[in-house]
């Protein structure tokens, strides 16, 4: 089907305006010469869109992981509950007395009369509720809606509790729903304030040689366990995971790192900036998603620390692995090869699994992201081109400052050294360059374009969330969610290879998908009489 | 322990809800919004509600949800919805062509103080709403009762929307059955059918929440209320309003505008709930209650009597919606069962009531702070033999190795509460066989070899 | 260890049984009887048969099981039953006024070589037996083939008795139903109604070993096939034997006796028996199959692609009886999962044929020495992450951990097989419902702190 | 009801010689002067009994609690199948590793051709697959009804087996069911044999200094263990306990105990007097079912052994026990004193179970037993005037001689000095005795009976079996199983009356049964109109 066709079939149903809209926001790839999409712009009200808010993105992704900070919802119960462990945030306590509030949802629970009169007193008697019950170590507090609109100020609240503490971090987050157009400004939010809150105040720094942090890994499904093993076996420290499986402590010691390692771009890259503004650490774009992605990305650190040692161990740590995989996938191949997938999930994760449904020999007919940016699709080389529009521009943008004390010159130097070379810093190409020529590329996509589109191109397994999951099967398509991983994983690194090879084999090749069709649909039965009548 | 900052010491909270017994309203009103035949929801307010209840109603029946949004950014939040709104309103109508919209509202919505039925009528004045659609709007802050308000309250708008009055009443009622499983809904209506009586449900998820797989996605399931029932619901003889909570208001909304004659009952689960429910549907219709139920229920007390000596006694904790609470406490406690601690953070007076009369030595609680938490220290200080309720009740269970049978909403790791119902005697036989099954598995679990049992 | 005598060493055993997955004829003859109205089931033997499959109907049930016995004493023995028998006859119509009694041989009374119908005919002839009441016979050795060869012995009985010859075939058609329990039968009835297809069933325990509790004991219940539907069976247009040991000779009797067509089925039992079943009844009785089971079908299709992941390639080990194990086992290879140790004691090539096409690669048997024991020795060589089978199951299901559903007969230690069906599309959806349950039970029982899943 | 009114309502329907045969087996009873009661013949064909045969007597009863015998039923699969863990044979093996064979279920699945040309071979065939599989220590051989009527000889086979092993004992029995009129002619064909091919065999004697066995307790539910432990405070050794939770290591050396003490009188008074004979072991009749049947029953052991210290403990465990039983009656006995009952049901537990409920305030308005004999209603005294017919007869009597080399006259001697002091030995007086006048003997009650007399009475408890269970709780009576406890118990003991007092408490006053009438029943419903036609 021509483009020109496919484009009339999915989005002609629309009124003028609304195509004219999505219609940017629809591309048939090149990825030689990338085009221009619209990302991150409102969602159209009515379409039923993918998307979530600001609130979700905050709390529900980057602090959701944390298990050792008290996470109150500072609104009425909703928000808590329904980010309440609904996103498989794995974590590994250091023992069974360790703090672990993961398991728990902690609200403000705002009535009317708070909503009236203000909620910053319930606000505040909650977190000295939670402090008496639990000392822990931080609170956090979320603003959901109502919050921002009533004007309780949850930073004054925190700053007045952590005074009072003395010993209990207290911040919070002005995330409130409706800023922003998607997640995204959640994710930034969150970043922003565990940037000014919480990095840097614990400078110590442990004697290993390889110090880095991941960044924007938040350890669905046991992902940054994978990760952290795979390190751990070539002696690379990780001295923070944003946010998998995170502590607070980790976050407090993360600018004492040499480099950031970035896994999901667009939640997190706010970060690496300012941490290399203000401590000069450089960072990478990696991936560990797929067995080359992991290799690839392995032996750029090899790179990095221009070890021989460190290298020999990568080196022999993926020929170990990749043997292991190669097992497993010339058993699985044979199977997947040759069918289509479709993605349309999240930020990265839309483009970092094409990576295992290409060794798969799977075709990626079509992708998108629910909450990217330009720069996600068509590469950070687009950022200084990207219109500040007004829902974007009332997302805090921090001022960074360098830390005199605390920056790293050396690693800069390293970093320019490094360049010369030809490594690549701080750079992502986006996912419109890895994509085949002719395959679609659509942002925002709406519940009924994707229906258009899986009537129109029939993939073998669609990729997306739990919102899609049901509709798409319903159309006799496997829906793989890889938001959830459907609760299965890990899918990171070798071990997290096989894993989803062996769930796309099952997924695709599974008989039940055969059963939907009832044998009398045919029009077989029904054709004889009961009794002869004679 | 996965709650492992659970304390065995219980001080009142006075602001902080831990582990809450009830999630807000726009879910109540999407799922109620379900049950009407050709209904898209909408949610006005931010996007992340209704992605979060749709995920949390999908979560509960592996279904597709579908729902629209008007997705403030902060721009709407400050200048009012009216725009998204109405936009929302074309924008679903050309695409989905729903027979209805049911728009709630959400705390955003709410505080800034949008007028739906304004908007909604300034979308009629201005044509964005096609002929013979319909909108329903329901106001459902979100920081006012739980997701059972909003339930009753789009119930509510049902009720005060498509109904016509009518001088003369005909011979049928009304159902109003309450939040229950549309496994339930059908239930209801076998047992009417049964019954010999007939009768107009709404809502009605059954045929929308249990969707068949076909290999198409229906877009519009063929389950749900149909426009012209809701209209002559007006003419009906006499409304059931099963649910205090959930229906009673809906009933009366009918009441007021068609002079329905209407009474709440508890939902029929459990025997004697059942029983009254049957009893004044025979003295209402004068159609007798015929065999069939008659049996229906001599097996129900039947399996009682066998098995009693697995039930009685045992000590349980529970937690959920009032008006599955009250008939199911009423229920354990005639099986020989002693609810024990029991908590929803639903609010009213009406919950405190019934638990004093009908199980006086237990720990109960309703409204803020009467959350999850406060019962698991409940079961710290007294435990139990039996956990009752949704989902999240799953890390109690293990933690304190507690028997345990899901039951409420939201239940997001099991499957069969979409298919096989609780109401009426036969889902009160499913309820005694989940309950013996989970106690005589640990029993089974738990034995030594020399008591392990063969015949139980 | 419970079982702590079972080795892995699998040796062939060619005189010894260990723990059977049978037992003998007489039992599923009493069973059969059970399911004609007023009909009182007589063991022709010692009295400790009949105590025996009282005591083990009435554990699977948990309801009461009347039967007579001829109390064979060592002269009877040496000089043959009929004086006891035909006092049993005079005592049972006298006391206790059946319309029906059932005798069944032993191997007792056929070691000795009684022969019942001259016994019969003798009681008849001295007027031991009242005007109008019937006497059916089988004879069941329980020396040869199983309960289940003693359930097709008495139907095919009950087959050659009553029916009666009609040259016009009429639109109805008879259903044999197997050896299924009184709720599948009750469930075989609802389809038939949906179908809107007249028919006889026999037997039919539904209404009788699932009775209500009412305060009174019906001595006879009131269910069961009645007399005249069982005379009209001999002019129905088709017979529907399900079950090729349970039903095929029934259906072969009727059709030499009444000459009804007729062919055989498996029990409809998972989805694709079940559609062959529907098929053949649309085909034969030109009624379509209506949307209400077409939607049936569609939810039990919905449930297994959802739950997909959970049940692929899940090994399963199990027991019980051909009729039900081979749909049983197309139906879990439909939907992905793996029997890999099946066992039957019942004999019969038809059984090895099926499976070795259905799952060739599984280790399977019947027959003599086809037993549980040997197939735990399966297990313990190749684990399983499911059995399926009767109460006796429990013990291997401990020792080793494993996810246990119990279906089949004995099932002594829990409730709810007499109430809930497996037959039909509902059926299946149970089925998948509580497979569903314990596998994922065991998945949170065994999962680590950090992997303990909410939503599933 | 007068008795004559009583016999007239529930015996009149029956055809004449029915009513006359049935009549002489339903007594009113007078304590004082017992009547003759018709019981120990054959039941009457298609009346409906409580009975099984002599296979279960044999097989399931006294065999059955054995937990290091093979036993092997030879026959078709269903009797070996129905004995098959019905009967709750708890048991303690001594280690992990100790042989436990009570899971099991030995047959050998008799076929047609085994019944048309022999199934010796067959049988010797799977003793020797079982003695390959498991070289227990011994193998005992049950014959089913054809068996004796093909002529297997069991005795030869298992003869030449045991020969040929020589580590292993291997016994038959010839309990085929259509022997004797019920399970009574098997328990004495079982202990007939245990007696002839197992006891006596070790003649090991531990240095305790109180040695005794307990005969006819088989630890349904945990019994023997309650008694166990009550023994062991007092410093009593059970050598053997016949044969709940029974070796054939503990048989073979009950013949060095210096006393027997009988429980069920019918199954095993048999053992006692064969073990009096021959080795001068006297017996005494105990009941441990009861509070103060339990206390007597011990004491009764104190004046036996006419030792100071262990009548000051059997007292001290007497006071200790009685105190708690007493607080818990306290509580309880308001329940139910006032309340009835009925107990139909083996021998013995008609008889001792009447203890428990004299205790609770509770009335026992009719007893009697499914396969007792006439001593075991009117006492021993009886015996000589019992008439030995046909079904008796072919019961084998064992002939047994005094064996000059153990037969201990010390104990004889010590027996005679304590009868001069007016204890009793070999005594049973039976239930009659015991019973209130004017309440109803009946033995081996039929199904018709059982239910006029329900409707008669109105019992507030029945006690029976599994197959009365069901049809007497339809008519609103629970039914109190005294075979398996409703898998309840332990009930023996002081232990197991608390238990048994919280059982028939919870049974007769649970409200479940007062929800049996449907409202409508009562005709309250369906008296208004559907809509007012105006």
């Amino acid at each position: 089907m021509s483009y020109e066709k496919i484009d009339e079939y999915m989005l002609d149903k629309y009124p003028k305006k609304v195509y004219r809209k999505r219609a940017k926001s629809v591309l048939p790839n090149d990825p030689a010469e990338p085009g221009e999409i619209q990302a991150n712009v409102r969602t159209i009200p009515g379409i039923i869109t993918q998307r979530g808010c600001t609130y979700a993105g905050c709390k529900g992704v980057i602090l959701g992981p944390t298990r050792d900070i008290v996470n109150i919802t500072h609104g009425p119960i909703g928000c808590g509950f329904y980010s309440w462990l609904t996103r498989r945030n794995q974590t590994r306590p250091e023992s069974d007395k360790a703090e672990n509030f993961i398991p728990y949802c902690f609200s403000t629970d705002m009535q009317d009369s708070n909503i009236v009169f203000g909620g910053e007193a319930k606000l505040k008697e909650a977190i000295q509720e939670a402090y008496d019950m639990f000392h822990p170590k931080a609170i956090a507090v979320f603003s959901t809606c109502p919050v921002g609109l009533i004007g309780d100020d949850v930073h004054a609240a925190s700053k007045e509790m952590k005074a009072k503490f003395g010993d209990c971090n207290v911040f919070g987050f002005s995330c409130e729903g409706y800023k922003g157009v998607s997640q995204s400004a959640g994710h930034h939010i969150a970043n922003n304030q565990i940037f000014k809150h919480v990095v840097g105040l614990d400078d110590t720094r442990s004697d290993s040689k390889f110090r880095v942090n991941l960044l924007g890994e938040y350890n669905i499904g046991g992902d940054g366990f994978v990760i952290d093993e795979l390190f751990e076996r070539c002696g690379i420290e990780i001295v923070s995971t944003f946010s998998g499986n995170s502590t607070i402590g980790a976050f407090e010691n993360s600018h004492t790192a040499d480099l950031n390692l970035i896994m999901c771009h667009r939640s997190i890259n706010y970060v690496a900036d300012m941490m290399e503004k203000k401590y000069g650490i450089p960072w990478l774009k990696v991936n560990f998603i797929g067995t080359e992605a992991t290799s690839k990305s392995l032996r750029r650190l090899g790179e990095y620390f221009e070890d021989e040692e460190l290298i020999a161990k990568i080196e022999a740590v993926i020929v170990e692995e990749e043997v292991k995989v190669k097992a497993e996938l010339d058993l699985i191949k044979p199977n997947t090869k040759g069918k289509t997938t479709m993605l349309f999930v999240g930020a990265s994760r839309a483009h970092h699994y094409q990576e295992l449904f290409n060794e798969l020999g799977m075709e990626t007919l079509a992708a998108g992201y629910e909450f990217a940016h330009r720069d996600d699709y068509e590469g950070r080389r687009v950022i200084p081109n990207i219109k500040v529009d007004a829902d974007s521009r009332n997302i805090e943008e921090l001022h960074i400052e360098k830390d005199e004390a605390k920056y790293s010159q050396k690693l800069q130097d390293k970093k320019a050294a490094l360049e010369a070379k030809g490594v690549e810093f701080s750079d992502y190409d986006g996912i419109m360059v890895e994509m085949e020529k002719g395959s679609l590329v659509i942002d925002d996509i709406s519940h009924y374009e994707m229906e258009k589109l899986i009537d129109m191109y029939k993939p073998s397994i669609f990729c997306a969330g739990i919102k899609e999951k049901f509709a798409v099967q319903k159309m006799g398509i496997p829906l793989k969610q890889l938001h959830s991983y459907d609760y299965g994983g890990p899918y990171a690194g070798y071990k997290g290879a096989v894993n989803f090879y062996k769930d796309i084999d099952r997924m695709v090749n599974t008989k039940v998908w055969s059963l939907i069709k009832a044998p009398w649909a045919t029009g077989a039965a029904m054709n004889a009489s009961f009794v002869k009548v004679s | 322990m996965l709650l492992r900052h659970t304390i065995d010491e219980v001080k009142e909270r006075k602001a902080l809800t831990i582990n809450p017994a009830k999630t807000c309203q726009p879910v109540g009103a999407m799922y109620a919004s379900l049950g009407l035949h050709g209904c898209l929801p909408h949610s006005h307010g931010s996007q992340g509600c209704c992605s979060y209840h749709r995920s949390a109603l999908t979560r509960h029946y592996k279904e597709p949800v579908m729902s629209g949004t008007s997705s403030f950014t902060e721009g709407s939040s400050v200048f009012g919805g009216q725009s998204n709104l109405i936009q929302a309103f074309n924008n679903m109508f050309t695409v989905y062509d729903p027979d209805i919209i049911a728009v709630h509202t959400t705390c955003l919505s709410e505080t800034i103080g949008d007028d739906v039925s304004q908007i909604a009528q300034k979308a009629i004045d201005d044509g964005k709403v096609p002929e013979g659609k319909y909108i329903v709007q329901a106001s459902t802050p979100s920081y006012v009762g739980s997701h059972v308000t909003g339930f009753a309250n789009m119930c509510t708008s049902i009720a005060k929307t498509f109904p016509e009055v009518s001088e003369d009443k005909l011979n049928f009622v009304n159902i109003l059955p309450g939040w229950v499983e549309p496994s339930d809904m059908k239930e209801l209506k076998r047992i009417m059918g049964i019954m010999h009586v007939p009768f107009v449900m709404f809502p009605d998820t059954s045929g929308v929440m249990d969707a068949p797989q076909t290999g198409k996605h229906n877009f519009f399931p063929k389950g749900g209320t149909k426009i012209p029932d809701l209209k002559r619901a007006g003419s009906a003889a006499y409304t059931f309003a099963l649910g205090k909570f959930c229906s009673e208001d809906a009933g009366l909304a009918l009441k007021k505008k068609c002079d329905v004659e209407f009474e709440t009952f508890d939902i029929p689960l459990g025997l004697k709930a059942t029983d009254r429910f049957l009893m004044k549907l025979s003295e209402v219709t004068g159609c007798p209650v015929p065999e069939e139920l008659e049996d229906e229920r001599g097996q129900l007390v039947d399996m009682i009597t066998d098995m009693e000596q697995y039930l009685y006694g045992k000590k349980i904790a529970m937690y959920g919606d009032p008006d599955n609470l009250i008939p199911l406490t009423e229920f354990l406690v005639d099986i020989g069962m002693k609810p024990v601690h029991i908590v929803t953070g639903t609010p009213g007076k009406y919950f405190t009531e019934k638990m004093a009369s009908l199980v006086p030595d237990a720990n109960f609680k309703n409204g803020p702070q009467a959350d999850m938490y406060l019962m698991h220290q409940w079961i710290k200080n007294e435990p139990v033999d039996l956990l009752i309720g949704n989902s999240y009740g799953k890390y109690i269970a293990k933690d304190e190795n507690i028997p345990f049978v899901r039951m409420g909403f939201p239940i997001y790791d099991r499957v069969g509460h979409s298919y096989f119902p609780l109401v009426g005697y036969r889902g009160a036989l499913r309820l005694v066989e989940k309950i013996l099954s989970v106690i005589m598995d640990k029993i089974d679990a738990e034995s030594t070899e020399e008591k392990f049992e063969l015949v139980m």
